[in-house]
């Protein structure tokens, strides 16, 4: 079932403080096909279709990029912290190996 | 077309976003999700994966759930029915397997919902665990998501819950095993990786009163130290999504997959055989809080 | 490899190229080659080229780095790891990139996560692999000077069920 | 469950021991265990004795009786009991390391509880692994076969009986 690939959720704390160094968590629904695995039925490979780049940028600055083997597991999640000196748009791109790109922006405010 | 609802889900979505941290009181609908923290059934899985129940693979497929069910279908959405987000149905799931008068025999959502769509709205019926079904019928359970299981045990539907428990209680297949050998008698121990979870309500409170029923030979000992035959439900947080499975599955695919497993007959979904043993099921859970979709390896 | 390594991720030089494979036999005093074995087998020099090719050349010295992991994974579809590196995000001395690498896997590379010194804050990351069958699991970082810590962890895989 | 073993005399033990090679080497351990397991000597007590008869003329093979308790498609006995030498054993049946090496069950004891443990007890957690009797909504590619057939089942046995060797 592909439908609803790359529909992403991303989490960060309630309340940031200026300063502060905060967890941020993300999803993002994919199949993460390793290439490696058989059609029951068919007997045929299943191509390999899964996320191997990632992007996260802050305030208009990249501040992690992930490169990723088909080892991530399907639904592929991933945290990491990040240094919060404002406010800003928190945003993550995920790229295939198919050449698609899904993104998802988060506004982070801070008190 | 008019009745598109991409507006209202558009702020269905955000809420939801906005719901992982922030409660959103804006909302129509307070729907909430899976909480891992009211899941009774998490605490024989390792802490690596009670902390991933926290934010697990299926965030955000209620999204999904409900997008189905604002989706406009040649001019009406279930909404049309059952209000904006299907706000007239919060509680509903609770009774499900339900008693259908016409029928003359419990029904389960998949079912309402295929006979919403082929007798009233004049769409086809959705295939059987095919991801729309699962969405949806994992849509309609949510939106009860903290209200206790209440399925009907008496009247018409006390002989149909006799039957599932027949069918949880009889050994079948080549295995020549039944549902209660593993689920109760070996209920707190492994077959293999897997954990043989006891399915009724006992829960957290009644763990002294279940252990002490137990016979004293080795057998108590092994599932005192396994954590013994603590009920963590079932019908209660199905659909779940299982890590195995990569994907929401209902009840019914747990029953077959079961089945096929002790080397029984593999029934239809939705047939009565799996309807029955639901609604058995479900009876040993009421009064658990729904939490839907569950998480599980 | 992608094409991301001369993305302006870096202030100076994050993504360094790497280099030749430095295996050694140093097994004492915590100084390990990658794999810590020498001479490998065929899936043990795999494992070594793919942490030469995205963690770069080098002895690990398996100290500092730690691996959350479950003991027994109950399903090695989806295995929760977070590594923490315990050391300094100064601009001048940070931790540029994390990989983590699954043994026995077909394909031993999992994951490499580019840090940025300051704004990524803390050198601990975290994602969910699959592990085919029972493997150790290595975490390997990089510091801004090339300096290579490992961590190690046995992560057993269960096999389920009642057969059928 | 417990009644049964408890009631067989420690000399009946002793003989099944011998009966069975409890030599201390692994190589001399290997060659015994191809013996017939039946002792001709045990005593004539039924409810002990299960099913005293061996299945077959053949000699149980406990190399072949590993494998298919170790195998998913066949015996599977891992998925409930501990056996040597294996990851991830299941414990909702107990430990046939143990089991074997503190009872003093006779060898048809154990035939009974493979072919039809229901005898034992009717409420067992155990699946039925020879016996075909009274078996319900078998699935379809298995009707007319037997988990362990007559031969497998004499090969676990003897399989079973080289644990009764304390390591």
């Amino acid at each position: 079932m592909s439908s609803g690939i790359g529909k992403a959720k991303i989490r960060i704390p309630r309340s940031i403080q200026a300063g502060d160094t905060v967890e941020v968590k993300a999803l993002i629904r994919h199949p993460m096909e390793t290439g490696l695995r058989k059609n029951k039925k068919t007997k045929e490979k299943i191509p390999a279709h899964y996320i191997d780049e990632v992007t996260v940028e802050f305030r208009n600055e990249t501040v992690l990029v992930a490169d990723w083997g088909a080892a991530v597991a399907k639904d592929p999640f991933f945290s990491f912290f990040l240094q919060v000196d404002g406010p800003g748009v928190l945003k993550i791109t995920w790229k295939d190996n198919k050449g698609e790109v899904y993104s998802k922006t988060t506004e982070v405010t801070v008190k | 077309m008019k009745t598109r609802r991409s507006n209202v889900l558009l702020q269905g979505v955000l809420g939801l976003a906005a719901l992982a941290f922030v409660a959103s009181p804006a909302m129509a609908l307070d729907l909430k999700g899976y909480d891992a923290n009211k899941d009774p059934g998490l605490y024989k899985y390792s802490e690596n994966f009670r902390g991933m129940a926290e934010f697990p693979p299926s965030d955000g497929m209620l999204e999904d759930g409900k997008a189905l069910f604002n989706k406009d279908r040649s001019g009406q959405s279930c909404a049309t029915c059952h209000g904006e987000d299907g706000e007239k149905l919060v509680g509903a799931s609770t009774h499900y397997p339900k008693y259908d008068e016409k029928l003359g025999k419990p029904k389960l959502i998949q079912h309402q919902i295929n006979s919403c769509l082929t007798e009233r709205m004049g769409q086809e019926a959705l295939k059987w665990e095919k991801g729309e079904q699962v969405m949806l019928t994992t849509y309609v359970k949510a939106l009860s998501n903290g209200m206790p299981l209440s399925i009907q045990t008496d009247g018409p539907m006390a002989k149909f819950i006799e039957l599932g428990k027949k069918a949880y209680d009889e050994r079948i297949g080549h295995f020549d095993i039944a549902c209660k050998h593993c689920h109760n008698t070996a209920a707190g121990t492994n077959i293999r990786a897997e954990y043989m979870s006891a399915p009724d309500n006992t829960g957290y409170a009644n763990l002294e009163a279940v252990v002490a029923k137990l016979p004293a030979n080795p057998e108590r000992e092994r599932r005192l130290a396994a954590g013994a035959a603590i009920g963590s439900g079932s019908v209660d947080h199905w659909p779940i999504y299982r890590t195995k499975w990569g994907k929401l599955a209902t009840m019914q695919r747990r029953l077959r997959t079961c089945n096929k497993n002790v080397r029984a007959v593999v029934h239809d979904y939705g047939s009565d055989y799996y309807v029955n043993l639901e609604a058995y099921l479900g009876s040993i859970s009421n009064g658990m809080e729904m939490n839907v979709p569950g998480f599980r390896p | 490899m992608s094409n991301v390594m001369d993305k302006p991720v870096s202030r100076r030089g994050l993504f360094s190229t790497v280099g030749r494979l430095g295996v050694t036999a140093a097994l004492a005093g915590g100084v390990m080659s990658p794999t810590g074995v020498a001479v490998a087998s065929g899936h043990e020099e795999k494992l070594n080229k793919s942490v030469e090719r995205y963690m770069g050349a080098g002895e690990v010295t398996y100290e500092k780095v730690t691996i959350d992991a479950p003991i027994i994974a109950e399903n090695g579809r989806v295995v929760p790891v977070k590594v923490t590196v315990d050391h300094p995000m100064t601009d001048d001395d940070f931790i540029e990139s994390v990989g983590i690498f699954v043994d026995k896997n077909p394909i031993p590379f999992a994951a490499r996560f580019r840090l940025k010194p300051g704004q990524a804050g803390k050198a601990v990351v975290a994602t969910r692999l699959k592990i085919g069958k029972s493997s150790n699991l290595r975490a390997i970082a990089r510091t801004n000077n090339g300096k290579l810590l490992g961590g190690l962890r046995e992560i057993k895989v269960t096999i389920g069920g009642c057969g059928g | 469950m417990d009644r049964l073993h408890k009631a067989i005399p420690l000399a009946l033990a002793a003989a099944l021991l011998a009966a069975c090679g409890n030599n201390a080497s692994q190589d001399k351990k290997q060659k015994a265990e191809t013996k017939p397991v039946a002792a001709k000597t045990e005593p004539v007590d039924v409810a002990v004795l299960g099913i005293a008869k061996p299945l077959t003329d053949k000699p149980g093979d406990p190399v072949n009786g590993r494998k298919l308790a170790t195998s998913k498609k066949k015996g599977n006995c891992l998925a409930c009991h501990d056996l040597p030498d294996v990851h991830f054993a299941g414990n909702a049946g107990p430990s046939l390391i143990e089991s074997m090496q503190n009872n003093d069950r006779s060898v048809g004891w154990i035939r009974q509880k493979i072919v039809d443990p229901k005898v034992d007890n009717p409420d067992t957690v155990m699946f039925t692994f020879h016996s075909n009797e009274g078996k319900k909504m078998i699935r379809p590619d298995k009707v007319g076969t037997r988990v362990l057939d007559a031969q497998e089942v004499e090969d676990v046995i003897a399989y079973l009986l080289t644990l009764r060797e304390k390591k």
